[in-house]
């Protein structure tokens, strides 16, 4: 046999009870509890992340704020503001399961090194000792979070041991069960790094890889297109590698569109919530003072405009505004800073202003370099804020994702919603939290941690109730590799075709098939170039392209293993924009104006849709089914 | 922002076993180039992909010499401005340029423990096997208090 | 001495009496037409191309049709026809000329070789002996023309002599005279194939290098960036170099956005005309049967939605259809060719496919190849239409241009109008024609060519009555070349700083500066993105931004000529763009709906605005002056 | 549908001054790698800037080997699609394969004369030079007839 090189990559094969895939917050959440269960089972368990945990994942670069925390709230009103801002249709049971572990993650997080902001006097007392945190919003609490995942990887790797973390790997797929095809056995990916393909085989697997960025076309296409307000490394992973292994997707006609500071994507919550700025319009006038009652067209947006406005909502009021031409829409700074600033000190000014630039240096540092290279002093310019392109998550205020089981005590929960293991989806053995987990959004990272907490309990209960199993594959060593490696092939076989080998008429480049994607999402499946607008036709003609797409991802190319990394993770996003696809043209209402619209059917139907939207892709077939699964409000 | 590597200051890490930046960089963006084929410079790092990158920083922050910084993405931001931190132990400081030369400069912590002391389990109670299938609880036993009353089918 | 090479250009000057300043289709009609008046005179006369005469300009592809061709029409009723179609505001004088004289230039590409569909029976027998032409509309006729530009090119290089011809020489900018400013003495660029710099003296010259493309962002963003309907290598470089001279621009607030095959950017013209295809919204309606009433809305439209609508009413009625979601827009290609095949023979129905085809082989191939690609066959699979980004031109349906001295001859018209020679601007010596001349579209192929004749018969009188007068350019060499090889100069001189030439704090690539225009001017002066919206606010974000970029321009770098090619077009592409925005800001009213919308002003306003609007710009401060001029009827 | 150039077919144009399809590009994409430097492939030509191809076949066309194809812009246009051209002195011929493999063929006529033939003022008049200030002119004396009473001020 030939030395293993690019092309020729050595086979890895492992067998073990449990395997992390992802190593960010979900994943660092499950390797904390899953330890303590673990211990004296004999249990294997391991981890596999693409990149290095310390910065892997949603929270590299840090975040400045900690989203969901209780405190003070009680849990069930915590489902009633998620049910709120998501339009009425959650998963109120598994909601509520976060609300009621969530805090003591973050004591955990404060207890591990994370500096946690707190009100005057109460510096130095940790929450869990009743110290008052600086609260944004009812929610939220303010952090100095640069540091953030780097601490929360430090103990979860101190948890796991480092013996049991395999970083820079990719998992490209699961393999089903050969005798159960509704049972995950194993997963197959490949290092980044070195010529080596890896096959586990396990009982059970969390599957964490967060969301599905650079899905839609960014607004900004040159250098800037790697700038995304979600982590554009996460790859739909998640929910592609679930569908194609028939575990039932729930809401992924859901979407999240945000708010944020136009080209930076600097989130906008501290100055909204803790700044208390204005948005106003092109012309200078407070535009939701103005125009904000146009939401309580109950025909048109039902009862979800009577009360406060959901995310999607507010994002309509700002989008109306820029259809109309009133445009662009600036968050002025330079007055909310003024009226905070009007009593206080020169000291406490210059305070204010550092923890203005700190929001975005702890989570989206292109944004400050935006505001250095146009010259923009927040406190005497204002900036621009704009939607953005949409992203499929489950953590944030959307909630597209995976179908999961849930808790079994809680009261009035339908018993369908219990199937399994807690956090198991509709395929046996296959876990997920975080952005994985379908119709239960705003978790935040801390949510996400608490979730994959919650999952790692019910993986360590269902490896034990199965210890005697053993996993065998649907498919053998050689099939993996051939599949896995096939960009490689056609790379080596068909460079010297041509005398470019980026034009090449027996292959596509990665990157062209993305912008083919992003195109195709852009402009049929309610992108931004149609201002977030689709209908029946539009999807339609968006399916039939998606699948020539599809086609041809087979014959992608890859130059190099950095290469085969696009590749896998562009197969991934396909995956994940047929099932967003899919879930919207299934959705025969605007369920989100300001996130998406039906053009066709643009109101909201609670008679017909206050329901669920399920669907299960067939791997064999290419085909999708949706179907409506019945909602079930649990919380008064 | 894409960040760039300076000649001046990489030293490839000393030809240690990983380079720093490669490693962390979770886009798969930084690369070592040993013997210089892949940009004239041997090695020494470069972003391989530069329209790829999230500006996290993570390789910026890491690096032992200090030699990555960021060009703002030139088909969005203008030219001249400049974000650059020096990350410690306990705080991390920032520079802030200004296209038009003015400068600021932030501090702030980043970590109240030594790095590489967290002990996740200590003083931490054991699971209880006991308690697998319940779950309002944790292995940490620290649920939220609820007010029951407000199910629907309370 | 170092020898000549990149960064150190042998410098060749040359002093003729008349310099044409591109190769395209008005350069080839100036070129037949001036040596004949120049015969006998000794005036010495050269044409730079920066491409391949054989095939540079607009009609490199070639063309399917000629639109402008009067035959049994008079010119008179061919002004009426463009200043409906241009919203009532032209230069009547100069389009009157230019229908008076065309018919005779397609006589001439006939008989080079041109093949011209005749109507049957009238087959062998040439336009210019009463042969009918098939005609598509009533000024549009029908070619076999694939070699179009090759069959012209080889009569105007009979014309000239080959010994006056230099091609592959970009021209960077005109010169001043030191002595009048208002007068051009001298042009100066570069070869995209050896390392030597050009520069040129000269008595008159004429600047036609075609329309500005690829200011505005394309709807594709990869590979398909290079597909714009208009040739994506016309940069701008006649309004640029002519506004930074001092020569009055007028109209520049004009655009065409024409409707076009998606993504292949395929002409509509024969479909709609010859054809006689319906355009269906999403649903299949005939939108334009259904809500074609719209643009009789008086206060919005004036008289002009009254009548046959032109061009950007007919966008607008689309745009109207889309933007309310009832996309995408079909060209019922089957219900076409199948009315039409109704009564024919097989064989005569392969003709009309062939026909068919023949449209965008001879025109647009690329939209052949999209055919191909998604398996279009036209007679059974309708394509969708879409409103491209729009392009700055004087020759098609849009007048963005020069404000040129016009005929002495014709009734009524002002004196002010004809300040000098024929198609001479308000910079003496310096000439314009085809897309160059603004205030007069439709004049398309046929009568850019008619408008470069008659320029070249100006341009003689001009040169012999200044037979005596010798150029002095009020720029040395040595200021020339430091000036335009500032981009190589500052590559060579950083390029070392990182490890990557691409990515360098000390300059920017011509790609990225390229895009970086484009976003500006897509995201606030009215591009796709906002449905070709905009407002005194987004202008005013667009003037800013666009003031840091030609600041930026200065940091180009050029790692090579070709790169110092695209260096110096995207900066005439960047002053163009700025013109456009100017002449909009001033504009303040929406006189071309479905071109662009001034939000702030979205009604056509002929008591304030029925005017022309020049500028001028001034090269030092870098300032524009927007004016009115009176609109004067000359036609009934 | 930016071109590439068939490795098995290029040859440089056999090394002479001017590789044609250099020559023809109207947008100074196509370039003849002479070391094979660039590409690997010395002495065959190569389109250094896919992204700016109009997709306007001069180069196709001029090719004597026949060596340039175009294949469809990637992130446009789905995969196997071809459209291809042979150019002969008065008719082209065009092959049009669809992504399914059918196959359509169409030639059209392009000129009527041969090539080189023109003689731009053969049998035509001379300027006359007390013409020059006349508008409603040019050389060659073929104004169209106009109805003047259609002017406002007639
Ligand atoms: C990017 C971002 C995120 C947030 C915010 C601002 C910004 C700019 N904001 S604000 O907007 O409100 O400001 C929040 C905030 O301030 N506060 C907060 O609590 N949460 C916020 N988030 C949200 C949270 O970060 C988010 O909810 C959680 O991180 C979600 O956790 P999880 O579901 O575990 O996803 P992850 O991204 O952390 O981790 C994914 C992991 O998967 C790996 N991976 C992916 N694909 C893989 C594959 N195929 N094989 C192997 N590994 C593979 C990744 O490497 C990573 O380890
Ligand atoms: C691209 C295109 C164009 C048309 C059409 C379809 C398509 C797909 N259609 S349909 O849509 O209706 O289908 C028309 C049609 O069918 N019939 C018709 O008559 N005209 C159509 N046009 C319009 C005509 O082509 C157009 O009106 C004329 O060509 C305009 O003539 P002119 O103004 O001379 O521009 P040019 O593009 O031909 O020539 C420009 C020249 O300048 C050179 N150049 C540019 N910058 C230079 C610099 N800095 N230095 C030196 N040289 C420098 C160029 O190389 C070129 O030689
Ligand atoms: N546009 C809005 N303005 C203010 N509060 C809002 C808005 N939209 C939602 N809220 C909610 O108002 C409640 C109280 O806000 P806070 O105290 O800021 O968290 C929370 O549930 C917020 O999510
Ligand atoms: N205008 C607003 N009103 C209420 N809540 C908001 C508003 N903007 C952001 N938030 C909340 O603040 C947090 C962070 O927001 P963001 O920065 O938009 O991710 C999330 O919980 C948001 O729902
Ligand atoms: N729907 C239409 N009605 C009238 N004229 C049209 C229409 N579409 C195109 N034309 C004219 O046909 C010629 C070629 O059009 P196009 O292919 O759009 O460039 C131009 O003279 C257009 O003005
Ligand atoms: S971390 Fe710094 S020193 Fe090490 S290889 Fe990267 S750029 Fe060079
Ligand atoms: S800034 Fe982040 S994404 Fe960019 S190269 Fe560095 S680590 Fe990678
Ligand atoms: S014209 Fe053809 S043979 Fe000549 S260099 Fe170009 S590709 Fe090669
Ligand atoms: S198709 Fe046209 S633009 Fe593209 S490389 Fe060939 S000649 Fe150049
Ligand atoms: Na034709």
């Amino acid at each position: 046999m030939a030395e293993y090189g690019f092309g020729n990559p050595e086979v890895i094969e492992e067998e073990v009870d449990i395997l992390i895939i992802g190593g960010g917050m979900a994943a660092c959440g499950a390797a904390f509890e899953i330890m303590r269960w673990a211990e004296g089972t004999g249990l294997k368990i391991k981890l596999v992340d693409k990149a290095a945990m310390d910065r892997s994942g949603a929270v590299a670069q840090g975040l400045s704020a900690i989203n969901t925390y209780c405190g003070e709230n009680d849990p069930a009103d915590y489902v009633r503001y998620v049910r709120n801002d998501l339009m009425g249709i959650i998963r109120e049971d598994l909601v509520y399961d976060v609300g009621r572990h969530v805090d003591d993650s973050v004591h955990h997080f404060e207890e591990w090194g994370l500096p946690v902001w707190k009100q005057p006097g109460d510096e130095g007392k940790k929450l869990a000792e009743g110290g008052k945190p600086v609260r944004s919003g009812k929610w939220q609490i303010m952090i100095n979070g640069e540091s953030y995942k780097w601490i929360v990887a430090e103990a979860a790797k101190k948890a796991l041991g480092l013996e049991n973390i395999r970083e820079h790997v990719f998992i490209v797929r699961l393999v089903n069960d050969k005798n159960d095809p509704k049972r995950v056995a194993g997963a197959a990916g490949f290092s980044v790094r070195e010529h080596k393909l890896y096959v586990y085989k396990f009982k059970a697997c969390l599957l964490v890889c967060g969301g599905a960025v650079n899905v839609f076309r960014p607004r900004s296409v040159g250098e800037g297109m790697g700038r995304a307000w979600y982590p554009v490394w996460n790859a739909g992973s998640t929910y592609a590698m679930a569908a194609e292994t028939g575990a039932e997707l729930t809401m992924m006609e859901n979407r999240f569109v945000p708010a944020r500071f136009k080209d930076g994507y600097g989130p906008v919550g501290a100055w909204f919530l803790l700044f208390k700025a204005k948005a106003k319009n092109g012309y200078g006038e407070d535009y939701g003072a103005k125009n904000g009652h146009i939401i309580k067209d109950e025909k048109r947006f039902g009862k979800y405009g009577q009360g406060t406005p959901g995310t999607c909502l507010r994002n309509h009021i700002m989008m109306e505004e820029i259809k109309a031409g009133r445009g662009p829409i600036f968050i002025d700074t330079p007055e909310a800073l003024g009226s905070l600033a009007k009593n206080m000190t020169p000291k406490e000014v210059n305070h204010l202003l550092a923890e203005a630039w700190e929001d975005f240096l702890d989570m989206t540092i292109g944004q400050c370099g935006i505001w250095a290279g146009e010259n923009i002093e927040p406190e005497k310019v204002p900036s621009e804020i704009m939607p953005t392109e949409p992203y499929l998550l489950g953590s944030h205020a959307g909630c597209a994702g995976i179908w999961v089981s849930g808790p079994t005590d809680l009261p009035g929960v339908p018993k369908e919603w219990s199937w399994g293991y807690r956090s198991m989806t509709t395929v046996k053995g296959l876990f997920t939290a975080g952005d994985g987990v379908g119709a239960s959004g705003h978790k935040f990272s801390s949510g996400s941690f608490t979730e994959g907490r919650i999952a790692a309990k019910g993986m360590v209960k269902f490896a034990l109730d199965n210890k005697d199993w053993k996993p065998d594959m649907a498919r053998t060593k050689e099939e993996l590799i051939e599949e896995i490696y096939r960009p490689v092939k056609t790379f080596l076989e068909h460079k010297n075709y041509t005398t470019a080998i980026d034009v090449n008429p027996h292959y596509i480049t990665p990157k062209m098939l993305q912008l083919r994607l992003q195109k195709i999402m852009d402009e049929y499946v309610a992108g931004v170039s149609t201002y977030y607008q689709t209908n029946g036709k539009m999807l339609e003609v968006a399916e039939n392209k998606l699948q020539m797409l599809k086609e041809d991802s087979l014959k992608m190319r890859a130059k190099d293993l950095h290469e085969l990394l696009r590749a896998w993770e562009n197969y991934h996003r396909i995956i994940a924009a047929e099932a967003h696809m899919q879930h919207i043209k299934f959705r025969e209402e605007t369920r989100y104006p300001g996130y998406y619209y039906r053009m066709d059917h643009n109101f909201l139907d609670d008679t017909n849709w206050k329901v669920f939207v399920n669907s299960t892709y067939d791997r064999n077939t290419g085909k999708w089914e949706c179907k409506k699964v019945p909602y079930v409000q649990i919380i008064k | 922002m894409p960040t760039y590597v300076r000649t001046d200051k990489c030293d490839g890490c000393k030809g240690q076993d990983k380079a720093a930046c490669m490693y962390i960089c979770p886009h798969d963006l930084m690369k070592l180039d040993k013997d210089g084929s892949e940009t004239g410079h041997p090695m020494k790092a470069w972003n391989q992909e530069p329209e790829q990158c999230w500006e996290c920083y993570s390789c910026v922050k890491i690096c032992p010499q200090n030699a990555i910084e960021c060009r703002h993405y030139a088909d969005v931001v203008p030219l001249g401005g400049s974000v650059q931190p020096l990350r410690g132990t306990d705080s991390i400081m920032w520079t802030i340029r200004f296209r038009n030369g003015n400068i600021k400069r932030f501090k702030f912590p980043i970590r109240t423990t030594p790095e590489g002391s967290i002990k996740p389990y200590e003083g931490k109670p054991k699971a209880e096997m006991s308690d697998i299938e319940k779950h309002d609880t944790l292995f940490t036993k620290a649920t939220h208090k609820c007010d029951m009353s407000q199910f629907v089918s309370s």
